[in-house]
């Protein structure tokens, strides 16, 4: 669904990629690797039109992005090092605004999708007062709600404790599962059975 | 032509009827002004492709024509 | 024709261009110089009121029209640089924002100098005056964004979008600060100062002494864009066989 | 899937809700301007002349200017935490026109901050001795002409939000550009105090009003994006 | 190990050196106080009148409340970034008395952004016409007392600097704060245009400056050790 | 050298630790963990003196810490979630500043400490135009240069690569054996031979 053709991208008089094309199908999980400042996160900023310092060509369903980009929105869901959680609102509240830019949902599905990620009781706290984890927790809860069909997440594992790992996993084999696709970054070792892998280095 | 000319000393000339200060502030900084603005880029210039010399020279780095 | 645009836009060209058409642009610039100031200084007569503060005249009025056109100059290479994303532009844009501010300065300093005979005050609060100022300051504004934003790129297109949106604001600023409080000199049809009764004497030599700045401006940006195009395009093949070769 | 696809409206509305929820929570970002402006307002009488005559004849002028301030200066809050938090860019990422999710920030914003100031200015007027005739041109041309303020300012904070050093530059770049404003303001006011109607004035301040409603936010929108990139 | 512990001194200076480096850097945080300063107080002849005998009279409060305001406006950025980015928390863990740390902090923001302010206000003054006699106070009065605005403000954003939501919270907080400061200054001013000696006013403010030196860096490292809980 | 005697902290209402004791010797690795939000940040907070909301007694080399508040501080080092790169310096003016606050400092062994953590050719980059690894890794080339005996480290791992989290433990193990000690939480599993566990859940 998604396909990316001879991406190049310099920063500072430094090339990050060149000549970089991947197509990702439906179903499958991408994992981009890569060391410390090769360019991963400038890569996904890409993709999601978050960053145009780039040359090439990106395609969604075989259309360019900039001639569709509501419908690559809606089925879009990105998740980067800001995790987007305001630290004044609940994650109950948190979680309304950021789904309701794409769908309709109801509060139950919000709470349900937090307590399924270890957050019951914290619902009504205010996100200064969740540790880092759960903070994260509380922006990977929106997997759980959002249908969309393409997740673009970076480095959600960090902060996650061991189970949190386990179920983010579990859930990224679902999406791919039910058709979904995933483009991830992360230094740990994913235990998915069908992952591709694109180094940077 | 001469018959022209405003003054009739060097000495009036530079008193501009009493108002010297005024008069030659004005033409001064407009000198200033138009000296520094073209002296500065080209001292810049050479700055410039003398850094750019020495980077080349330093990390002999493969260009990568992206550029043209 | 858009061919010739896109070549226009293309830094090197620009660059060789600029080369060729350099020492004719200065030798222009220093002969109308040359001749308006002289003229200026030693063969225009006296005004009848001013006497020989008439003289800065031929400073102040060619910096003060030059530096209106400095927010159009910035909001065209704005879009330009938004739309056709053109390197140029904004090369152009960023070294007319200093030399805007310090054109326009130099009009200030001027204008005040030649009022603190004409007005015996340095400053007063009239139309023409503050809409100069806050000019000068939405310049500072420009610079000071261009400065703050460290990626190239952001800067750039940041400062185009403030630039279209000051140019529309240096309008309505002039109209409304001129409806507010007017007493400078009006703007007369033929762009001529005071009396219409004014001879070719004086008229003359100040229309020589604006094409004068106006190919000083031109000079100094084409300078100062040089070395942007330099220092942006430094690893491109061309610079690279330019320094080898210089 | 699509079904369950929600409207711009909807999205709006969210927008607005939350930004709502969010000053209410803070109560500060409520407070906060209007104490400013009182603040400020008062330190005329305090650095000029406590004099009511003097006062008077300040008084529009110095209104006007503290409003303005109020209203530049408490700009800062509109996308500063939601740039740092991560909010904003899933904000760009949203299906909708981003024209209005910005228009609905900005609603938000000056019903928080602008409106209080509006409210609060008879009362302040009142401290300063303005003449009563103008009270309500005073009121009138504030409650115009400080949505302008903040549809303005807000170009300036999205041009500013990635910035590291922020403080005053947003200011440095949105004041002179808000001049318009004040001198329609202070304008309306005095000359209502020497009998002409308002009416010009109102109009004036009204069709700034206008243009800046369709026009500023498609500018702050793209600064925005600039800004995130 | 212990011979190569640096003394505090040289830790004074390195934070000194550092935050006067980060200004140089931005080159923002030296331009826009100055530049604040500037606008502020050119809104007032547009917003009051353009007449100079009326500007005169008012001239002295202006440049003090305008000083004023950009003094506490350009303070927001004195802790925030390091707060931000986790150097507060380094430098309340140096083995230095926290009280030097502080009052580098606080020198090098007054040389910023309090400095040209001052330097700026002759300029500012005549364009205003304040009464050419009245200069050498307005000059003598600011200097001294902007570093005490300065070291006032530090208090409030030490107090503040946690908080997510900043903008006003910080001047409401310290602009009442600083009024004596302001009292102090204007009367200075309007009582030499009187014809009284200056003298006394600067004895005034010359302690206050004493006084802040020596108790509001020991409040701010209070206030930050709080914040940073 | 670092003992804790009773520690008990309560945030929002709810008991995070309560009783906890433990003590950390000269050559020890202590890894604090727990699952999201069980109070780990908190805890090396609170060991810092960043942090005074608890209850109970803390000692270092069997003085209170409040009575050689100097003294402690000396000899420590803490990078937490926030890693304390201003982000207009560069890694060089960064550390010349953060290593100057407990020593005098060359540049010399700055440049040599960039180097060793892959930051050679960064050193006069602004450091926001690095990536959130690198930041990081500017922050842990202070580990090189500080002679702090005691390091507190909260999630130092979290976005490195893998070949800056072998570094890291690496140097973790070499502290220990020349006698210092390390009080540091992760969700990673470390492959550290002497190292004590203090689970907060
Ligand atoms: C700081 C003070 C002053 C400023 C900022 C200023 C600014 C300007 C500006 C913006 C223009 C417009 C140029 C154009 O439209 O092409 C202008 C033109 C002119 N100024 Fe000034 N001015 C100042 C003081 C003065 C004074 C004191 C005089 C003398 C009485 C003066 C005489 C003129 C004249 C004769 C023109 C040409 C009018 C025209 O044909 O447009 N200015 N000045
Ligand atoms: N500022 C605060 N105010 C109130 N409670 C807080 C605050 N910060 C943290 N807490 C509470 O303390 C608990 C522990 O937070 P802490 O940050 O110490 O967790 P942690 O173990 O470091 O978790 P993580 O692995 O996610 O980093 C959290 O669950 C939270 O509820
Ligand atoms: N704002 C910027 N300006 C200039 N260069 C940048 C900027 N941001 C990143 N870079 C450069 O791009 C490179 C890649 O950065 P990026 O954040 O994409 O790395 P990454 O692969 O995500 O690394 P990490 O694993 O540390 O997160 C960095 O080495 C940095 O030099
Ligand atoms: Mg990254
Ligand atoms: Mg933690």
């Amino acid at each position: 669904m998604l396909t990316a053709n001879a991406l190049c991208c310099e920063r500072d008089d430094r090339i990050l990629f060149r000549h970089l094309s991947f197509e990702l199908g439906e179903g499958e999980v991408l994992q981009v690797q890569g060391s410390n400042g090769s360019g991963k996160t400038t890569l996904l900023r890409i993709l999601c039109g978050l960053n145009e310092g780039y040359q090439g060509a990106i395609r969604w369903y075989g259309e360019a992005i900039a001639d569709q980009v509501e419908n690559f929105f809606a089925s879009l869901l990105y998740i980067g090092h800001r995790v987007g959680v305001n630290k004044v609102l609940t994650p109950l509240e948190n979680l309304r605004w950021s789904c309701s830019l794409q769908q309709q949902v109801s509060d139950g599905a919000i709470l349900a999708a937090l307590a399924e990620f270890g957050l019951r009781g914290f619902e009504e706290s205010q996100c200064f007062t969740l540790s880092a984890g759960q903070q994260q927790r509380v922006a990977l809860a929106r997997l759980l709600i959002n249908p969309a069909r393409l997740w673009i997440l970076d480095e959600p594992f960090t902060t996650l404790d061991s189970d949190g790992v386990a179920q983010l996993e579990n859930l990224l084999r679902q999406h791919a599962q039910s058709g979904g696709s995933v483009l991830v970054t992360t230094h740990h070792k994913l235990s998915l059975s069908p992952l591709e892998i694109l180094s940077l280095d | 032509m001469l018959a022209a000319l405003q003054f009739s000393s060097i000495g009036e000339f530079f008193q501009m009827g009493g108002y010297a200060f005024n008069v030659w502030t004005v033409y001064v900084l407009f000198l200033l002004f138009f000296f520094v603005n073209l002296y500065f880029p080209l001292i810049r210039e050479k700055q410039i492709i003398r850094e750019l010399k020495r980077r080349l020279i330093v990390r002999n780095e493969v260009p990568a024509n992206k550029h043209d | 024709m858009w061919q010739w645009f896109f070549k226009l836009g293309s830094p090197k060209w620009f660059y060789e261009l600029s080369g060729k058409w350099l020492p004719w642009l200065v030798a222009a610039m220093s002969l109308l110089l040359v001749i308006g100031i002289t003229w200026a200084l030693l063969f225009v007569p006296p005004d009848y009121q001013q006497g020989n503060t008439i003289r800065i005249m031929y400073i102040h009025v060619p910096f003060a029209s030059i530096s209106l056109a400095f927010f159009p100059l910035m909001a065209v290479a704005g879009t330009i640089t938004l739309v056709w994303r053109m390197k140029l532009a904004d090369m152009v844009a960023k070294t007319a924002a200093p030399l805007g501010a310090w054109f326009t300065a130099l009009a200030l300093i001027s204008g005040s100098i030649w009022g603190s005979d004409i007005w015996g005050t340095w400053w007063i609060w009239d139309g023409r005056l503050t809409s100069m100022l806050l000019q000068f300051f939405l310049l500072v504004g420009v610079i000071s964004l261009r400065s703050a934003l460290e990626d190239t790129d952001a800067a750039a297109k940041a400062c185009a979008v403030l630039s279209i949106v000051g140019c529309i604001n240096v309008f309505v600023i002039k109209y409304s600060v001129d409806w507010w409080n007017t007493l400078h000199q009006p703007s007369s049809p033929i762009g001529m100062a005071g009396d219409s009764a004014n001879g070719p004497e004086i008229w003359v030599p100040l229309v020589i002494m604006i094409v004068a700045v106006y190919l000083f401006f031109a000079v100094s940006l084409i300078l100062s864009t040089r070395n942007e195009i330099l220092q942006r395009e430094r690893r491109s093949k061309w610079v690279q066989e330019l320094l080898a070769s210089a | 899937m699509t079904e369950r696809r929600i409207t711009t409206a909807a999205a709006f509305r969210a927008t607005l809700a939350r930004d709502l929820l969010i000053a209410y929570k803070r109560k500060n970002d409520i407070i906060n301007p209007f104490m400013f402006f009182l603040i400020v307002a008062t330190l005329f009488p305090i650095g000029i002349s406590p004099d009511p005559q003097r006062l008077g004849e300040i008084a529009a002028g110095v209104l006007w200017i503290s409003a303005l301030l109020a209203a530049m200066l408490s700009m800062d809050n509109l996308y500063r935490a939601d740039y740092e938090d991560g909010s904003l860019e899933q904000l760009l990422l949203s299906p909708h026109p981003l024209y209005f999710m910005v228009l609905a920030k900005n609603i938000s914003h000056w019903l928080v901050s602008g409106l209080p100031v509006v409210l609060a200015s008879p009362l302040i007027a009142y401290m300063l001795n303005l003449p009563t005739d103008v009270y309500f041109a005073l009121f009138m041309t504030l409650l115009l002409g400080t949505p302008v303020l903040s549809l303005l300012g807000s170009i300036g904070v999205a041009l500013t939000v990635g910035l590291g050093s922020r403080g005053l530059i947003l200011a440095v770049i949105t004041l002179p550009m808000s001049v318009p404003v004040l001198i329609a303001g202070t304008m309306a006011v005095q000359q209502t105090l020497n009998g002409a109607p308002l009416t010009a004035y109102l109009a004036i301040l009204g069709a700034m009003l206008l243009a800046s409603i369709t026009l500023a936010p498609l500018a702050s929108a793209a600064a925005l994006r600039i800004s995130i990139n």
